[in-house]
């Protein structure tokens, strides 16, 4: 034991400068702090003054290393709900794991219990540790998830059915029924096109109407 | 992520997982394509409940497996479509083929006929 | 239209990067607070035009996907994807939904289809042999307890 | 050392992109399948590295933040913060925990110590009026079940 034996009271200042660092990072001040303090007592113990180092140079990084331990477990702090409640789950799920095998899961093990990719299950530890808002907050704070349904939206593109019944035409009852439906253009510009008249287009059309209808019937 | 495969009395269910794009069909498509051919299945459903994300990779993915099956005399079924997918899934036309279930029924029941499709 | 926020990224034509870019547009468009749905269309736009880089611009080579983000005062969200690739003939044509080159690889023709639905526009420039950049934009509804 | 896949990102220095810029990193870095700790390390480093060059590099002016990100073979991520801001007289002096030029902000001078703890190395180059860049490396416990 050195004779200068730094009291660990007189620096608690240290611990409190550290701890305040990772405030709203979703673990509890308290927690940080008696973590800290931890690493001031290590650090007092161990801490050789005649080396030429300030005390301070030497316990905050002993402090830092306690504190750091402690986002092994991830956390939370209020965001929105959906993304709230996933980095809870994946919370509870890195403590579950962590019981169960003795050391910590990978992210992709994680990804892997909640379906998600790797990089989500990153952004979920990111809404995890500040605020993101995706959603609104209600005035008694509760939060409720803003997802818009969305319009019954038209089939911009014929279905794939058709794609396939479309792919055993003729090349030009294909372009025929392209010209018409995709590019939307009249029965007498497509006439042109195809180098035919209108009269034949309206007929081919409809007896082609009629082929595809029953074949995507059956 | 593996997909998680369960084998009953009226085909083969594969459960997929996470995010569906170009990167990740590949592995889904050599492991349906496997199963497909080894076992010759009479339906293939497509789980995506636990899927969180698809872009047209996904649509791909599935036009191969319905063609596949059809090839081999077999249909294909995609279940529990989780909300988020409904929006590609109606902009592909996938509606249309009628192999899209949003909940899946009778999951259990072993009476499944071809009159369903 | 005053950029209020911008970002630049770029990176290599590898697969695996796909889901990197969508989840890294997605986090600086958070910033303008979407909802889930909206944020979920943009990563799904984007997915779709980044893609298109790795499958058919640079085939079976590695290039360099670059990413332009700008998000401006009147909440909308701009987003360019450019490559050095193959480019494109037609774009008109390459346009069309179920159109595709790349058939034999189980690809529906289906990408510009999903962008053009889930942006609000998409603006598409290509020079073969040049390179392709594709122009996403999107504006998310105004919600009055904005943050 | 392999460099297996590399991204580059570059932002203005605005505070709102202290949380995009982690985010961003964090996902390109998830490629390597880091625990939620070493992943946790990763963006407490780097927002304090991006913090400084907001705070301290570009002052009260708006300038260019650069960030390259390189992912090795041999499960090492290298990261490189760069500004082009008022530079550092004594790195020495700036790195000593505690020392800080704005203490008046109740900034702690804590932001190196951080960085150290939490990353495998942390080296900084930096000239007066040229800028400053930091460079953190980490390398990744290497797992069986890896996948
Ligand atoms: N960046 C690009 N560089 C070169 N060609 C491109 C590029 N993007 C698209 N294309 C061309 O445009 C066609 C249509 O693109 P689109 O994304 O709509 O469909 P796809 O990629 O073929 O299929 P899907 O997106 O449904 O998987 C492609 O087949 C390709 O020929
Ligand atoms: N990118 C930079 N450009 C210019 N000066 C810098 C830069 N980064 C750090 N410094 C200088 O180094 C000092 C120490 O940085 P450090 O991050 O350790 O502490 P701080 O930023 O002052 O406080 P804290 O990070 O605890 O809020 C700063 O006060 C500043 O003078
Ligand atoms: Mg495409
Ligand atoms: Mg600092």
């Amino acid at each position: 034991m050195s004779e200068s034996a730094v009291s660990v009271e007189e620096n608690i200042g240290l611990v409190h400068t550290c701890a305040r660092r990772f405030k709203g990072r979703g673990i509890e001040y308290d927690d940080l702090f008696q973590a800290g303090c931890m690493g001031l007592v290590k650090a007092a113990g161990h801490f050789d003054a005649d080396k030429g180092f300030r005390f301070s140079t030497y316990a905050v990084p002993v402090i830092l290393g306690e504190i750091r331990k402690l986002f092994r477990d991830g956390g939370t702090v209020k965001i929105a709900r959906s993304l709230k409640e996933l980095s809870l789950k994946v919370t509870k799920a890195v403590q579950d794991f962590q019981a169960a095998y003795g050391r910590e899961p990978t992210v992709s093990e994680l990804a892997e219990r909640f379906s998600l990719s790797c990089e989500q299950i990153a952004e979920a530890l990111n809404a995890g540790q500040q605020p993101l808002s995706l959603t609104m907050t209600d005035e008694d704070g509760e939060t409720q998830t803003d997802i818009p349904v969305p319009p019954p939206e038209e089939h911009i593109i014929e279905h794939l059915a058709l794609q396939m019944e479309l792919s055993r035409l003729s090349e030009d009852d294909r372009k025929l029924i392209i010209l018409r439906y995709y590019r939307g253009l009249t029965q007498a510009k497509t006439a042109v096109l195809l180098g035919t008249t209108q009269v034949q287009i309206s007929r081919r059309e409809k007896k082609l109407l009629l082929h595809l209808r029953k074949q995507l019937a059956s | 992520m593996e997909p998680n495969i369960r084998f009953d009395d009226s085909g083969i269910r594969v459960q997929l997982c996470g995010e569906i794009d170009h990167h990740t069909a590949k592995d889904i498509r050599e492991t349906t394509d496997t199963l497909i051919q080894q076992r010759r299945p009479k339906e293939l459903r497509l789980d995506f409940s636990r899927v969180s994300f698809m872009d047209s990779s996904g649509i791909g993915l599935i036009m191969g497996r319905y063609r596949m099956m059809s090839l081999y005399g077999g249909y294909l079924k995609v279940i529990n479509v989780p909300e988020a997918l409904e929006k590609i899934m109606i902009l592909s036309g996938l509606g249309a083929l009628n192999i899209i279930e949003r909940r899946e029924n009778n999951y259990d029941s072993p009476q499944r006929n071809e009159s369903e499709l | 239209m005053t950029v209020r926020n911008e970002m630049n990224l770029s990176f290599e034509s590898r697969s695996c990067n796909e889901s990197f870019a969508r989840s890294a547009v997605g986090a600086f468009v958070a910033q303008l607070d979407p909802t889930i749905g909206e944020l979920n269309d943009i990563r799904t736009a984007v997915s779709e035009a980044v893609t298109n880089c790795v499958v058919h611009a640079y085939r079976d080579t590695i290039g360099l996907i670059r990413i332009n983000v700008k998000l401006t005062a009147d909440h909308t969200v701009i987003i360019r994807i450019r490559d050095n690739g193959v480019g494109i003939e037609d774009v008109h044509q390459a346009m069309e939904p179920l159109y595709t080159t790349a058939s034999s690889e189980e690809r529906a023709g289906l990408g510009f289809a999903v962008m053009q639905s889930f942006a609000d526009s998409v603006t598409v420039r290509s020079k073969p042999q040049k390179g392709t950049t594709v122009t996403l934009r999107k504006t998310f509804a105004r919600r009055t307890n904005h943050v």
